[in-house]
Parts: structure tokens; C-alpha cells; sequence
């Protein structure tokens, strides 16, 4: 049978879908800093 | 009828998480007497410029419960998002967990993690399960090697 | 003289690899009896063209015999990079590893995983370990929401 | 005490460093592509 993770995966927890999407944005920015796309 | 062990991990992520945003001081009270936690050191103020943050060990139901106490503001602010979610039968009828995702707090990035948790039934209460050890890791990006566009175009 | 957690821990990780190399028929008799063992399903074909794997759960030392003797040329392809590696002292002077780091074969590209292994003392050596768990999670970029350089530019 | 990794990591199992930089780079292959870089 297949690993783990049977439940509807990710799940939030203490935060709503738009805090989540501001705090990957921010860790997108760092990833566009470190491959030198400044936009 | 008892529940799944899937059902159980996901009453316990519920739990620790509901704890810390609503009671840090109580977190502690998950955890055995002699439970062993690797977690956010908090007294090291989040470098929002790196994708990873340092962790720090604690040994101890006393020492847990001063370290959420202690950095409750920080605790209370903790948001989670888990992609991924193993679990195995460990020793004695204990249950391993190992999740991956990505925790934020309020103005910083979001930091991608692994973490592994074993769970214990309680000695009194054998429907109920205590946190004996519990482990995060960050994990970064990992560029080296890898071209900027300014090497690429 | 005890050796420390740290050395008891680099040992058995270079036994792990090496058996996998040398011997996978024999990795096996690195479990326990009723050891469980989530690690890449060799069954399903690389897919070179992706950055996580899929993985398979089995129970028990014959099952995780049968598993690594099946599978024994690939096993013994294995090569690891590892990262980081964390431990904790767990539930009857057991020990539990966290790892992360990249595993690769021939022709394949570098996989990102994270690994948690749990090791008790034998019970009939009190100097040997045994592993009771050991679960790998391969950890994808994630490249969602983030603009291709085609949208920047 | 800081946690784990005391060790001088990272460590290669099975490897040499030159076979470790093939596979990287096809991972790296495969993050060019995702991110529409296609030298």
C-alpha cells in the first residue's frame, strides 16, 4: 500500500489561504534574490 | 471501535497546533515527563533574509513547559501549512509521525520543514497519547550550484 | 567508556550505506522483527523527469528481506549526500535520527528527501542497535506560485 | 546546546563528489526547466 499522507493534503492550521500566500510570496522573493531576478 | 491511527495524527496536529495559538503555556502538558524536543530557538530574533532558522534541544517536561512559556508571543503566532504526512507503529504501541510543509509567522517568509514526532499512549489514561520526542529540521533551497539568470541569459 | 550518540549514530549510518552497496540481501538484518520500513518503491520506474519518488510501506524483518533482495541491484546503486542530521534519545534508550540530504543512482537526478530512523539496543547485545523504524519523504521544489523567469522579464 | 549536526556535514555515502555534481546538475536541469530557463 501506499506511504502515509491518505488525508486531503496540505492543511492549514492557524491560517487562512491569503496569510499562507503572502508568507510563500516573501519566500519566493528570497529564492528570486539568490537566482538574481530583481524585479 | 477505536480510531485509526491516521485519525489519531490528525486529532493530535489539531491539538498541538489549536495549543499553541491558543494556550502556549499548556503545550507543555502534550509532552512526557522525560520527552526530548528539538524546536525554533526564539530567542534568536527570525533573519527574515534566510530561508532556514536555527533550532535548539530541550530535555524535559519542566524545560518544554519554560520554553513555550517563555516565548509565547512567537508560539502564539505560528501558522502552518503540512503538504506531506507518514506515520508508522513505533515500540510499545507508539505512534511516529514524520510530516513535511512550511511554518510562518506574521511577517516573515515561509520556512519549509520536516519534523518527526512519537507519540506514547499515557500510562493512566490509554486513549490518550503523550509526545516523547519531537525534531524539526529547515530546509533550505539549497542554490549551490545552480546558475543565476544573469550566468544562464 | 560508552561511545557518544554521535558516534553511535555516524557508525550505523555508514553500516546502512555500505550494506546497501556491498550486500542488500543482508540489509535486512539491520531490523527488528517488527521493524516498519516506508522507503522508495523500486517497483515503479525512476521518473527522471521528476523531482520526488514514490514510496512503499512494509511490515516486518521478512518483508523488508524480501524487499531489499528484490530490488538488490538498485539498492545497491544507492549514493547519498547527507545534509543534516539530528538525534534524540528516545523510549528505552533508544535513539531517534533525523536526516536530510539528497540519494541519487546512476543516471538519475540528485532526490531531496528527508529520513527518520529510530534505532533500540539489541536485546541480546547490548552494543548492537537495531532499527524498529525508518521512513524516507522526498521533499519536491515546490515551484507553485512562483513566476517563471518568461513572466519577470 | 544547538541541535544535532555537530558532525562536519555534509557526508557522502557511495559517492564521489564527481558523481554527487552529475546528479545535482540534472536536478538543477529540472528546476531550469520548471522556471522556464531553457539554455
Amino acid at each position: 500500500s501506499p506511504a502515509g499522507s491518505e488525508r486531503k493534503y496540505p492543511l492549514l492550521f492557524n491560517s487562512t489561504e491569503e496569510e499562507y500566500a503572502v508568507a510563500s510570496n516573501r519566500r519566493n522573493g528570497l529564492r528570486m534574490k539568490a537566482l538574481g531576478i530583481c524585479n | 471501535m477505536g480510531a485509526s491511527v491516521q485519525d489519531i495524527v490528525y486529532a493530535f496536529l489539531e491539538t498541538y497546533y489549536q495549543r499553541m495559538k491558543k494556550d502556549p503555556s499548556k503545550v507543555s502538558s502534550l509532552y512526557s515527563a522525560t520527552a526530548e524536543l528539538t524546536h525554533i530557538n526564539y530567542q534568536i530574533d527570525f533573519d527574515t533574509s534566510s530561508d532556514i532558522l536555527p533550532t535548539i534541544k530541550l530535555t524535559g517536561k519542566e524545560n518544554i513547559s519554560k520554553f513555550f512559556t517563555r516565548n509565547n508571543k512567537k508560539v502564539s503566532d505560528l501558522k502552518a501549512k503540512i503538504d506531506t504526512c507518514d506515520f508508522q507503529t513505533a515500540l510499545h504501541s507508539g505512534i511516529l509521525i514524520l510530516t513535511t510543509g512550511e511554518i510562518f509567522w506574521s511577517g516573515t517568509p515561509a520556512y519549509r520543514f520536516c519534523q518527526t514526532i512519537v507519540l506514547q499512549p499515557n500510562a493512566d489514561n490509554k486513549n490518550a497519547y503523550d509526545v516523547t520526542n519531537d525534531v524539526i529540521r529547515f530546509i533550505p533551497d539549497n542554490w549551490i550550484g545552480f546558475p543565476s539568470t544573469n550566468d544562464v541569459n
